[in-house]
C-alpha cells in the first residue's frame, strides 16, 4: 500500500517537473510547481507511515498506547510546514507572473530574456 | 705595465713604421687595382703628398664639438688597436701596451673609432653621413658573426684568448699555423676580413662613386688628414691581427710586412674581381656562407 | 523536440534516483526515532492530544515561526511589488457579472466558513487541524466574498493590523517562554491543564489562535492585494 | 549578555511591528529597521567579543525548553559568532546604504530586508536540518522579493528565475531531508552527522540530495544562470548583501553538513568548486556590466571556498583559517565593490573612470580588486598562500594548478576593469554624489580588509615576521598626499636614506644583498631626485613609488619565503600603479599586471613545492627541493623571468617602460627589473649545479637569455619611439644577465653582476635624460627630434657615456662585462649561445647610434630652436651615476674582487686578481691600465689635432651640399625614420612578433571559449531550471550512478 503511495508521490514529482521544464505558459509552469510540491508532500507523509497504525491524535488512544498505535507525527508536522511554504512561494510566483504579464502582455516564458550572458 | 718613457718612444716608433707601411701598402694596392683596369695608377708616394696637403690646408669648417672630436675618436680607434696589439711576437719593444694582447679588447676597441666617426659625421648633419653609417653598422653586425665564431673556435683550439699565446702556439714552422690547424676558422675569419676592410663587394658603406659626398667631403683638411692617418694605421693593425690569429704572427718586421701585405692583398684581390653588394645582400651573405663555416669550425671541436 | 527528449532523459535520470530511494524503502513496522519519543512523552510534556500540533507549535515552534514569517514575507513582498509601479498603465479587467447563486450563497456560507475556521484553530491541539488550517479556511471565506463581489475592497489596514498584532503576540509568547518556562516558544508558560480538554496544552491554543488569525489575515491580504491590483483602473 | 535567540525574536517582532505602521511613516520605519539590524549586529558582535577575548565556551540554545533532537536547537560558537557578525554588519550597512530606496518602496520592503538578515543568522546558527530548510526558504523568498527594489523591468524576470530554480532545489531538499530522517531517525544535524547513513542505499541517495541542494543554493557553474541574473538585476546595495551575506551563510551550511556524507563526498565538493571557480571566472572575462561581472566573480569565489571545504581533509587544521581569510576578503571586497557600483551607477565598466573625480574612492576600488586577487596585505593573500602550501604538502598539484589558473582568469577581468577606472576618460554624464550613508559602508569594508589582513598575517607560519614598517611609511605618504611634490619628495628621499642606512647595518656580511640594496634604494634616491622637477602635488605618485621600493627592500630583507612573496607582491602592486600612470599606459599596465600575476603564481607554486619538500619556510628551503624538483625550479625561474622580461614573457615591457612617466621609466627599468635578477640569483645559488634537472634548466635558460638578448636588441633597432627603444634595450640587457647567471660559474656570475650594475647605472641615466627630453620636446618619436647636442650638451655627454657602456667599448665598464662574458662562455663551452650573445651585442650599436644620432645629432628642427637644457634635477642624478660608471671603469677590481670572493664560496674560483689585473685561465685584463692608456692616447691625439688645425670656422646648420643644393628644411634632411631599412629587409624576419602573436592568440582563444561557453546563459528561465535538473542528474549519475 505505502509503496503505491510512494510511487505515486514520486510520479507526481516527475509530472510536476515535466510541467515546469516543458510548458511555455508561466501559469502552467506554476501549476507544475504545485503538482511537484504535492508529490513531495505525499512522499513525506508516506515516509512517516507505520504499517497498520493510525493518526497521531490521542483522542481515543490513550497516551500510554501511543507508541504502539500511531504513525510517526514528525513527517506530518514537517509536511504542514512545507505546504505553507509552498503556498507562499506559489503566491509569489503568481504575482510575479502577473507583473511579467503586465510588462510584456504575454505569459510565454521565451519572452523574458532581457538578462542573459 | 711599463709606463717608462723608453717604452713610449719604442711604441711611437712602431706607430711611425706602421703608418708609413700602411700608406705604402695602400698606394701599392691602388696601383695594382689600376693596372688590372688597364690604367696607370698613382705614384707610390701619392699618399704622403695627400697627407701633407691635407694637414696644411687652412680653410676648415666645423659643425660643432662632436664633429671636431669624431676624427680623434676614429684615430684613437686605429691607434688603440695598434697599442693593444703585440705587433712583433716575442719582442718587448714591439708589444706596445698589449699586456699579452687580449683578443677581446681588440675586437671591442674597433667600435671605439667607429662610434666616434659615426657621431662626428652625424653632427655634420649631412643625410648621407647617416645613411652611410647606418649601412656600415648594419653590415658590420654581420661581419662580426663569422669573426666571432672564428675567435671562439680559436679560443677552443688554443684555450686562450691572449694573442701572444695564440701566436706562441703557432710557432714551429709553417704547418703549425692556424691556417692549417684550423682551416675553417681561418676561412671564416678571412671572409669576415673582406667586410672589415670594406673593399668591394662590401664597400657600399663608403660608396666611393655613387655618393661623391658625405663624410669624406664633410671632413676635409686636417680632419681628413687624421682620417687618412688612421686608415693607414688601421689597415696594417687589422692585417696584423689576422696575421697573428691565423698566419703564425711575425717575429720581425720583414715577416710582418710580407704577411700583412698578402692579407691586405686578399681583400683587394676579391674587391677587384667581384661587383658591389647592396646592403641587404651583404648582410645576408655574411649570415650564410661565412657563418656556416664558422659554426662548423666550432662543431669540430665539440 | 530535442529539448523535449532531453527533458524526458533527465526525468528518467531523476526517476532512476527515486527508484533507488524506493527500493531501499521497506516501510516502517514500528515507530522509531523521534516519533517514538513524541508518542511516549509528547502528551505528558506538552499536553496536546494532537501530537502533530505539539510538534508543530512547541517542539518545532521555531519552524512554525519561520513558516508564519514566510507567509508574512510573501504578503509583504506582494504588497510592495504591486504598489511599485502605480504610474504604469494597467488595463482594467472586464469584470464579469457574478452569478446570483454565488452572491446569495456567499452571504449564507461565509459566516459559517469563518466559524469553522475559528473552530479549527481553537481546537488545533485536540483534533486534526490547527492555526494554518483554520487560517486557510478563513481565507477561503474571504476568497468566496471576493468571487461574489470582485470589486470589493478589503481594508488593508485592518488586515495588516490583525496580521501584525498576532505576529507580535506570537513572538511575545515565545519570549515569555524564555522568561517563564524552559525556552523560546515553550508552551509550558501556562499550566498544561487536563489532557484532552479545550483549555489544555499550555500556550498552544493561544498560539494557534494567533497563528490562525495571522494566516487568515495574510492569505486574505494576498488575495485581496492581487484582486485589487487586477481591478486597478488606469489613472 | 543578550541571548542569541533574541536575534530572531527581536528581528521578527520588529518586522511584525513594522506592519502596524502607516504606509506613510517611512522615516520611523527605517529607523526601526536600522535599530533592529543594529541590535542583531550588536548581539552577534557581543558574542564574538566574548569568544575572542574571554574565550567563552560554545553556547547551545534550546528552543521550547527541550533538548535536541526533540526540539530545534541553535548553536552560538566562535564560528557562528564570527559569521553572524559578518552577516549582520553587512546587513546593517546594506540597510543604511539602501535607506532611500527602502523609503521609496515602503515599509514592506524594510520588513523583508530585516527578515532576510535574520534568516541568514538562523541559517548559520541552527543545528536542525528542517529548520535550516525553512530559513533557507525565507532567505530565498526574501531575496526574490528584494530583487524588486530595483525599479528596472528585468527585476521581475530575475526574481521569477530565482523562484523557479530555488523552488525545484528546495523541493528536492525536502525529499533528502525526509529520507535522511527515515534512516537516521533524527533531524538534528549533529545526530545526522553521527548516524552514518551512507551505508544504506537510500541513505546515500538522501545525503546526495541534501548535498546537491546545498551546493545548488551556492549557485555552482553552470547551473547558476538564475543566480547571476539576480546579481545583475538587483540594486547593487542588495547584491552586496547577497554576495557577502548569503554566500557566507550558504557556505557555512555546506561546512556544517560536511560530516554527513563523510570523506567520500569531499572530492565532489572540490570538483564542483573547481568547475565553478574556473567557469565563472571565464564568464567574467566577457562581462561589460559591472554588476554581472561582480556576480560571476562572487560565484567564482564561492566556488573556491567550496573547493577548500572539499579539500578540508587534506588541509587539516588549516581549513578554517584558509577558508576564513579567503571568505572575509571576498566578503568585504565584494560588498564594497557592489556598493561602489551603486555609487558609480554606470552600466558598463568604462563608466567607472568617473571614480577618478574622487581619488579616495578610486583607492578603495583598487583595494577591493587587489584584495580579491589575493595581494598582500589582505587576508586572502595569506589564505591563498597557506592553501597552496598545504596542497603542495599533500601533493595535490592538480588542485593547485586549477586554483591558480582560476585566480589568474579572475585577475584578467578585474585588472582590465581597474585599468579602465584609472585610465579612461572621465565620463561627463555620470555624477557621483556624496551621500554619507553610501560612502560609509564602503569605507568600513576597506578598513576591514586592512585590519583583518594585519591580524591574520601572524597566523601563517612566518607571517609574524613580516616587516610592516615600510608599509606604514607608505601609508603615511598616503595621508600626506595633499602636500606639494617638493615636500613629499624630500620626505621620501629622507625616509629611504634612513632605511638604507639601517638596512646596511643588518646586511653586513652579505655582499650580494648589499649590492642589490644599493641598486634598489640608492637607485630610488637618485630617481626620486628627478621628481623635484615636477610641479603640483602629483597625487598618488609617492605612495605608489614607495610601495614599490618597500617591496624591493622587503625581498632583500626576507628570511622566509612568505616574507619574500609578500614583498614581491607589494612591489608588483606598487609598480603596476606607477606604470599605469603614463598617458597611454592602460594596456601596458594591464599586460604588466597579468604577466606579473602569472609569474607570481609560478613562484607561489615553486615555493609551495619547496615548502612541501621539508616543511621549511625559510628561503633556504629552495636549496633542498625534493618534490618535483625540476618543475619547481622551472616555475621559480619562470616566475622571476616575468620580471626580467625574458623571451616569451617580455611583451609587456616595451609598452610598460616606454609609456611610463619620465622618472618612472628609470625606476621600473633600471631598478625594478633587478628584482627579477635578484630572485634568479637567489634561486640559482640555492639550486646550485650538478642536479640533472637543474642543469638542463640552466642550459635552457642560457639559450633563453641569449635569444632574449637577440630579440630585445633587434627589436630596439627598429623602434622610432625613443623610450621604447630603451625599453627593448632593457629586454636585451636582461637577457645578458639571465644568460650570464645561467652559466653558473664564478666568471659567469661576475659578468652577471657587472651587467646588473652597469645596466642599473646606464639605463637610469638614459631613461632619465631621454625621458626628460621626451617631455621637453613633447614627442616620443626620434625622427621628430634632432640636433639637440647644441641645446642640451650635458644630456648628450650623459647619453654618450651610457652608450659607450652599453656597447661594451673599452675603456668604460661595459667592456668588463664583455670580457668576462667571453671568458665565461669559452670556459663553460656554450659557444653557440655565446655567438648569439655577441651578435646581439653588435646589433646594439645599431640602436645606440640611432638613439644618439636621431636625438642629438643631425638637423635641429625649427620648432626646437629655443629649447634649453633639461632640468638640473634630472642631470644631477645622471651625473652622479656617471661618476659611478667612471669609478667602476677605472677601478673594476674594487667592486669585482669582493664579489668574486663572495662567489668563490659557491663556485670554484675561475678568476683571480693581482693588483688591478684579472686573471682567468684564458688570459688577463687590466681595466685600470686600459683606462690610463686610452685616456693618455686620446689626449695626445686630441692635442695633435688641435695643434694641426688652424682657423676653424664654425658654420651654420645647413652648410652642407646635398643633391646639388643647399637644403633648408631640417625635416627632409634629418635621416632617422626607418634608418635601417636595408637591415630590415635582410634580417627583419627575426623581429616577427611571434611571441606577441602567440599570446594574442592565447587570449583570443580564451575569450572565444568564454564567449562560446556563455551561450548557456540564454536568459530563458526554463533553461535555467533545466540546468539545475541536469546538474542534479549528472552529479547523481557520476556520484551514485553505479550504486
Amino acid at each position: 500500500m505505502e509503496y503505491i503511495i510512494l510511487i505515486s508521490g514520486f510520479l507526481l514529482v516527475l509530472i510536476g517537473l515535466w510541467g515546469i521544464l516543458s510548458q511555455k505558459n508561466l501559469i502552467k509552469i506554476i501549476l507544475g510547481f504545485t503538482v511537484f510540491n504535492t508529490g513531495i508532500n505525499i512522499v513525506m507523509v508516506t515516509v512517516g507511515y507505520v504499517k497498520g497504525k493510525t493518526a497521531p491524535i490521542l483522542d481515543v488512544i490513550s497516551p500510554e498506547e501511543a507508541l504502539t498505535s500511531i504513525v510517526d507525527p514528525v513527517p506530518q508536522a514537517l509536511v504542514l510546514t512545507a505546504i505553507v511554504i509552498g503556498l507562499g512561494v506559489t503566491a509569489l510566483m503568481l504575482v510575479y507572473a502577473l507583473k511579467l504579464y503586465q510588462d510584456k502582455k504575454t505569459l510565454d516564458i521565451n519572452n523574458f530574456k532581457d538578462l542573459k550572458w | 705595465m711599463d709606463y717608462s718613457i723608453t717604452k713610449f718612444l719604442w711604441t711611437l716608433l712602431g706607430l711611425f713604421i706602421v703608418l708609413n707601411w700602411g700608406m705604402l701598402m695602400s698606394s701599392t694596392m691602388r696601383r695594382i687595382g689600376a693596372r688590372v683596369s688597364g690604367r696607370f695608377g698613382i705614384p707610390w708616394y701619392q699618399p704622403w703628398i695627400d697627407l701633407t696637403k691635407l694637414y696644411s690646408l687652412k680653410s676648415q669648417v666645423s659643425h660643432g664639438a662632436m664633429f671636431f672630436l669624431g676624427p680623434v675618436f676614429r684615430l684613437m680607434g686605429g691607434v688603440g688597436i695598434f697599442l693593444f696589439l703585440p705587433i712583433i711576437y716575442g719582442s718587448d719593444h714591439w708589444s706596445n701596451y698589449s699586456f699579452s694582447g687580449d683578443l677581446i679588447l681588440i675586437l671591442y676597441f674597433q667600435f671605439f673609432g667607429m662610434l666616434g666617426m659615426a657621431l662626428g659625421a652625424g653632427e655634420g648633419g649631412h643625410p648621407h653621413s647617416a645613411i652611410g653609417i647606418s649601412r656600415g653598422l648594419s653590415q658590420f653586425t654581420t661581419i662580426e658573426v663569422p669573426m666571432t665564431l672564428a675567435v671562439i673556435s680559436l679560443a677552443i683550439q688554443y684555450q686562450t684568448l691572449s694573442i701572444s699565446d695564440i701566436v706562441a702556439a703557432q710557432q714551429g714552422g709553417f704547418t703549425t699555423w692556424t691556417l692549417w690547424t684550423n682551416p675553417l676558422a681561418t676561412a671564416a675569419g678571412m671572409l669576415s676580413l673582406l667586410g672589415a676592410f670594406g673593399h668591394s663587394p662590401f664597400n657600399l658603406v663608403k660608396a666611393p662613386n655613387e655618393i661623391p659626398i658625405g663624410p669624406p667631403t664633410e671632413y676635409h683638411g686636417v680632419f681628413l688628414g687624421v682620417l687618412r692617418t688612421n686608415g693607414a694605421i688601421l689597415h696594417v693593425a687589422e692585417a696584423a691581427l689576422f696575421m697573428n690569429l691565423f698566419f703564425g704572427g711575425a717575429t720581425n718586421w720583414v715577416e710582418l710586412i710580407v704577411k700583412t701585405f698578402l692579407i691586405y692583398f686578399w681583400s683587394v684581390f676579391v674587391g677587384t674581381v667581384f661587383p658591389r653588394f647592396r646592403i641587404e645582400q651583404s648582410v645576408r651573405w655574411f649570415l650564410k656562407v661565412p657563418t656556416i663555416i664558422g659554426i662548423i669550425a666550432i662543431i669540430i671541436f665539440l | 523536440m530535442i529539448k523535449k527528449l532531453l527533458i524526458v532523459g533527465l526525468l528518467t535520470g531523476l526517476a532512476f534516483m527515486f527508484y533507488g530511494l524506493l527500493i531501499s524503502y521497506n516501510g516502517n513496522e514500528t515507530l522509531t526515532g523521534l516519533g517514538s519519543y513524541y508518542a511516549q512523552n509528547g502528551a505528558r510534556e506538552v499536553g496536546a492530544a494532537n501530537l502533530v500540533s505539539a510538534i508543530v507549535v512547541t517542539y518545532r515552534g521555531l519552524d512554525t515561526l519561520g513558516e508564519v514569517t514566510i507567509l508574512f514575507l510573501a504578503a509583504a513582498i506582494i504588497g510592495f511589488v504591486l504598489k511599485l509601479k502605480k504610474d504604469e498603465v494597467v488595463e482594467a479587467r472586464p469584470v464579469r457579472e457574478t452569478s446570483e447563486l454565488l452572491t446569495s450563497a456567499s452571504q449564507v456560507i461565509v459566516p459559517v466558513i469563518f466559524l469553522v475556521g475559528v473552530y479549527i484553530f481553537i481546537n488545533g491541539h485536540l483534533t486534526p487541524g490547527g492555526g494554518f488550517q483554520g487560517g486557510a479556511v478563513i481565507a477561503s471565506g474571504v476568497l468566496l466574498m471576493l468571487l461574489a463581489n470582485p470589486t470589493m475592497h478589503i481594508s488593508h489596514n485592518i488586515v495588516a493590523t490583525i496580521e501584525s498584532i498576532s505576529g507580535i503576540a506570537f513572538v511575545a509568547i515565545g519570549i515569555l517562554g524564555i522568561v517563564l518556562a524552559g525556552g523560546f516558544l515553550d508552551n509550558r508558560l501556562l499550566p498544561l491543564g487536563e489532557f484532552g480538554t479545550l483549555l489544555s496544552a499550555g500556550a498552544i491554543p493561544l498560539i494557534y489562535i494567533f497563528i490562525g488569525l495571522k494566516v487568515g489575515a495574510e492569505l486574505s491580504n494576498i488575495i485581496g492585494t492581487i484582486s485589487y491590483n487586477q481591478n486597478e483602473k488606469p489613472n | 549578555m543578550v541571548a542569541p535567540i533574541y536575534i530572531i525574536a527581536v528581528a521578527l517582532g520588529l518586522a511584525f511591528l513594522l506592519g502596524l505602521l502607516k504606509s506613510s511613516s517611512t522615516n520611523l520605519g527605517s529607523l526601526l529597521m536600522l535599530a533592529g539590524l543594529a541590535f542583531i549586529a550588536f548581539v552577534s558582535g557581543q558574542w564574538l567579543y566574548e569568544f575572542l577575548i574571554n574565550g567563552r565556551a560554545t553556547e547551545m540554545i534550546f528552543t521550547a525548553g527541550f533538548k535536541p533532537p526533540f526540539s530545534i536547537n541553535l548553536r552560538m560558537g566562535m564560528q557562528e559568532a564570527l559569521l553572524t557578525t559578518m552577516i549582520n554588519a553587512a546587513g546593517l550597512l546594506s540597510g543604511l546604504y539602501l535607506i532611500d530606496t527602502l523609503k521609496k518602496t515602503g515599509i514592506n520592503s524594510m520588513t523583508v530586508l530585516l527578515v532576510f538578515v535574520m534568516s541568514l543568522n538562523v541559517i548559520v546558527m541552527t543545528r536542525d536540518i528542517f529548520n535550516l530548510f525553512v530559513f533557507l526558504e525565507i532567505s530565498s523568498i526574501a531575496t526574490a522579493g528584494l530583487v524588486l527594489l530595483s525599479s528596472k523591468g528585468n527585476a521581475f524576470q530575475a526574481g521569477m528565475k530565482y523562484l523557479i530554480a530555488t523552488g525545484i532545489i528546495s523541493g528536492l531538499f525536502l525529499i533528502g531531508i525526509i529520507f535522511s530522517y527515515l534512516y537516521a531517525g533524527s533531524l538534528n544535524i549533529d545526530e545526522l552527522n553521527a548516524a552514518h547513513i551512507m551505508d544504506i542505499k537510500g541513505g546515500a541517495i538522501a545525503i546526495f540530495i541534501i548535498y546537491v541542494s546545498v551546493i545548488l543554493e551556492l549557485k555552482p557553474f553552470p547551473a547558476n544562470g538564475w543566480g547571476i541574473d539576480v546579481y545583475t538585476a538587483a540594486k547593487p546595495g542588495f547584491s552586496a548583501l547577497i554576495s557577502s551575506g548569503t554566500a557566507t551563510a550558504g557556505l557555512y551550511v555546506a561546512y556544517k553538513l560536511l560530516p554527513l556524507g563523510g570523506e567520500t563526498w569531499l572530492p565532489y565538493f572540490t570538483i564542483i568548486g573547481a568547475i565553478t571557480f574556473i567557469g565563472s571566472n571565464l564568464m567574467g572575462t566577457r562581462q561589460q556590466n559591472p554588476n554581472r561581472l561582480l556576480g560571476y566573480s562572487s560565484i567564482s569565489q564561492v566556488g573556491l571556498l567550496l573547493m577548500i571545504l572539499g579539500l578540508s581533509n587534506q588541509l587539516g587544521d588549516n581549513t578554517l583559517f584558509i577558508a576564513f581569510s579567503i571568505l572575509i576578503s571576498h566578503y568585504a571586497a565584494k560588498a564594497g565593490l557592489f556598493w561602489l557600483s551603486g555609487i558609480v551607477k554606470s552600466q558598463n565598466l568604462e563608466g567607472w573612470a568617473v571614480l577618478r573625480k574622487q581619488p579616495f574612492m578610486l583607492f578603495l576600488f583598487g583595494t577591493f580588486i587587489f584584495a580579491l586577487i589575493g595581494f598582500p596585505p589582505f587576508p586572502s593573500f595569506f589564505g591563498k598562500w597557506q592553501l597552496i602550501m598545504e596542497l603542495a604538502t599533500q601533493e595535490n598539484y592538480l588542485w593547485m594548478t586549477l586554483i591558480l589558473t582560476g585566480s589568474f582568469i579572475e585577475a584578467i577581468y578585474l585588472f582590465k576593469w581597474l585599468g579602465f577606472a584609472i585610465k579612461l576618460d572621465v565620463p561627463s554624464n555620470i555624477v557621483m554624489k556624496f551621500e554619507w550613508n553610501k560612502y560609509l559602508p564602503v569605507y568600513l569594508m576597506a578598513l576591514t580588509l586592512y585590519v583583518i589582513g594585519f591580524y591574520v598575517s601572524p597566523m601563517v607560519e612566518g607571517g609574524a615576521f613580516i616587516n610592516y614598517i615600510p608599509l606604514l611609511f607608505v601609508l603615511a605618504l598616503f595621508a600626506l598626499d595633499f602636500l606639494p611634490v617638493f615636500v613629499k619628495n624630500t620626505i621620501s628621499i629622507a625616509g629611504i636614506i634612513y632605511y638604507m642606512v639601517d638596512l646596511f647595518s643588518q646586511l653586513e656580511n652579505d655582499l650580494m644583498r648589499q649590492i642589490f640594496a644599493v641598486i634598489f634604494l640608492g637607485g630610488a634616491v637618485l630617481t626620486l631626485m628627478a621628481g623635484y622637477n615636477k610641479k603640483g602635488t602629483r597625487a598618488g605618485f609617492y605612495p605608489m613609488a614607495l610601495m614599490m621600493f618597500a617591496g624591493l627592500t622587503g625581498i632583500i630583507e626576507a628570511n622566509s619565503m612568505l616574507e619574500f612573496f609578500f614583498s614581491w607582491e607589494i612591489m608588483t602592486a606598487g609598480s603596476y600603479f606607477l606604470i599605469i600612470r603614463g598617458k597611454r599606459s592602460m594596456p601596458h599596465g594591464y599586460s604588466y599586471m597579468l604577466f606579473s600575476i602569472g609569474g607570481a603564481y609560478a613562484l607561489l607554486f615553486g615555493f609551495a613545492l619547496a615548502y612541501a619538500s621539508g616543511l621549511d619556510t625559510t628561503i633556504a628551503a629552495l636549496g633542498h627541493i625534493t618534490q618535483l624538483t625540476t618543475l619547481a625550479y622551472t616555475l621559480l625561474a619562470v616566475g622571476f623571468m616575468t620580471k626580467t622580461a625574458s623571451l616569451g614573457l617580455h611583451i609587456w615591457l616595451p609598452g610598460a617602460h616606454g609609456e611610463a612617466e619620465s622618472d618612472v621609466s628609470p625606476m621600473v627599468s633600471a631598478i625594478l627589473l633587478k628584482a627579477g635578477v635578484f630572485g634568479l640569483m637567489l634561486l640559482f645559488l640555492y639550486m646550485g649545479t650538478g642536479t640533472e634537472g637543474g642543469d638542463k634548466l640552466l642550459y635552457v635558460l642560457g639559450w633563453v637569455g641569449a635569444l632574449t638578448t637577440l630579440v630585445g636588441n633587434l627589436g630596439a633597432v627598429f623602434q622610432e619611439d625613443a623610450k621604447r627603444l630603451l625599453a627593448y634595450s632593457s629586454i636585451g640587457q636582461l637577457g645578458y644577465i639571465l644568460f650570464a647567471v645561467s652559466i653558473m660559474t664564478q666568471l659567469g656570475w661576475l659578468a652577471g653582476f657587472t651587467y646588473t650594475i652597469n645596466h642599473f647605472m646606464f639605463k637610469a641615466i638614459l631613461f632619465l635624460v631621454i625621458g626628460g627630453i621626451v617631455v621637453k620636446l613633447g614627442t616620443h618619436n626620434m625622427y621628430e627630434m634632432g640636433g639637440m647636442i647644441k641645446k642640451m650638451p650635458f644630456s648628450f655627454i650623459a647619453v654618450l657615456i651610457s652608450i659607450i657602456v652599453i656597447g661594451g667599448i673599452p675603456p668604460l665598464s661595459g667592456f668588463a662585462g664583455k670580457w668576462l662574458f667571453y671568458h665565461a662562455i669559452i670556459q663553460k663551452g656554450w659557444y653557440f649561445q655565446g655567438a648569439v650573445i655577441f651578435f646581439a651585442g653588435i646589433i646594439a650599436f645599431l640602436y645606440l647610434f640611432k638613439l644618439i644620432h636621431s636625438v642629438f645629432l643631425g638637423q635641429l628642427k625649427d620648432n626646437h630652436r629655443n629649447m634649453k637644457e633639461i632640468s638640473p634635477w634630472i642631470l644631477i642624478p645622471s651625473y652622479l651615476l656617471i661618476i659611478g660608471i667612471m669609478i667602476f671603469s677605472a677601478f673594476p677590481q674594487k667592486i669585482l674582487q669582493p664579489i668574486g670572493e663572495m662567489l668563490s664560496v659557491y663556485f670554484p674560483e675561475s678568476l683571480h686578481w693581482e693588483g688591478t689585473k684579472a686573471y682567468t685561465s684564458l688570459g688577463y685584463w687590466d681595466g685600470t691600465t686600459i683606462m690610463i692608456v686610452v685616456m693618455t692616447a686620446f689626449i695626445l691625439l686630441l692635442g695633435w689635432l688641435v695643434l694641426m688645425s688652424k682657423k676653424i670656422k664654425k658654420v651654420e646648420q645647413f652648410n652642407i651640399v646635398y643633391a646639388a643644393e643647399r637644403p633648408f628644411r631640417p625635416e627632409t634632411t634629418h635621416v632617422s625614420y626607418n634608418i635601417y631599412a636595408g637591415y630590415k629587409k635582410a634580417v627583419g624576419f627575426l623581429v616577427t612578433p611571434v611571441v606577441e602573436i602567440f599570446w594574442d592568440s592565447m587570449s583570443a582563444l580564451l575569450f572565444d571559449f568564454a564567449g562560446w561557453l556563455r551561450r548557456i546563459y540564454s536568459g530563458n528561465m526554463q533553461n535555467y531550471a533545466l540546468h539545475v535538473v541536469l546538474f542534479i542528474v549528472v552529479f547523481y549519475l557520476i556520484a551514485l550512478g553505479g550504486l
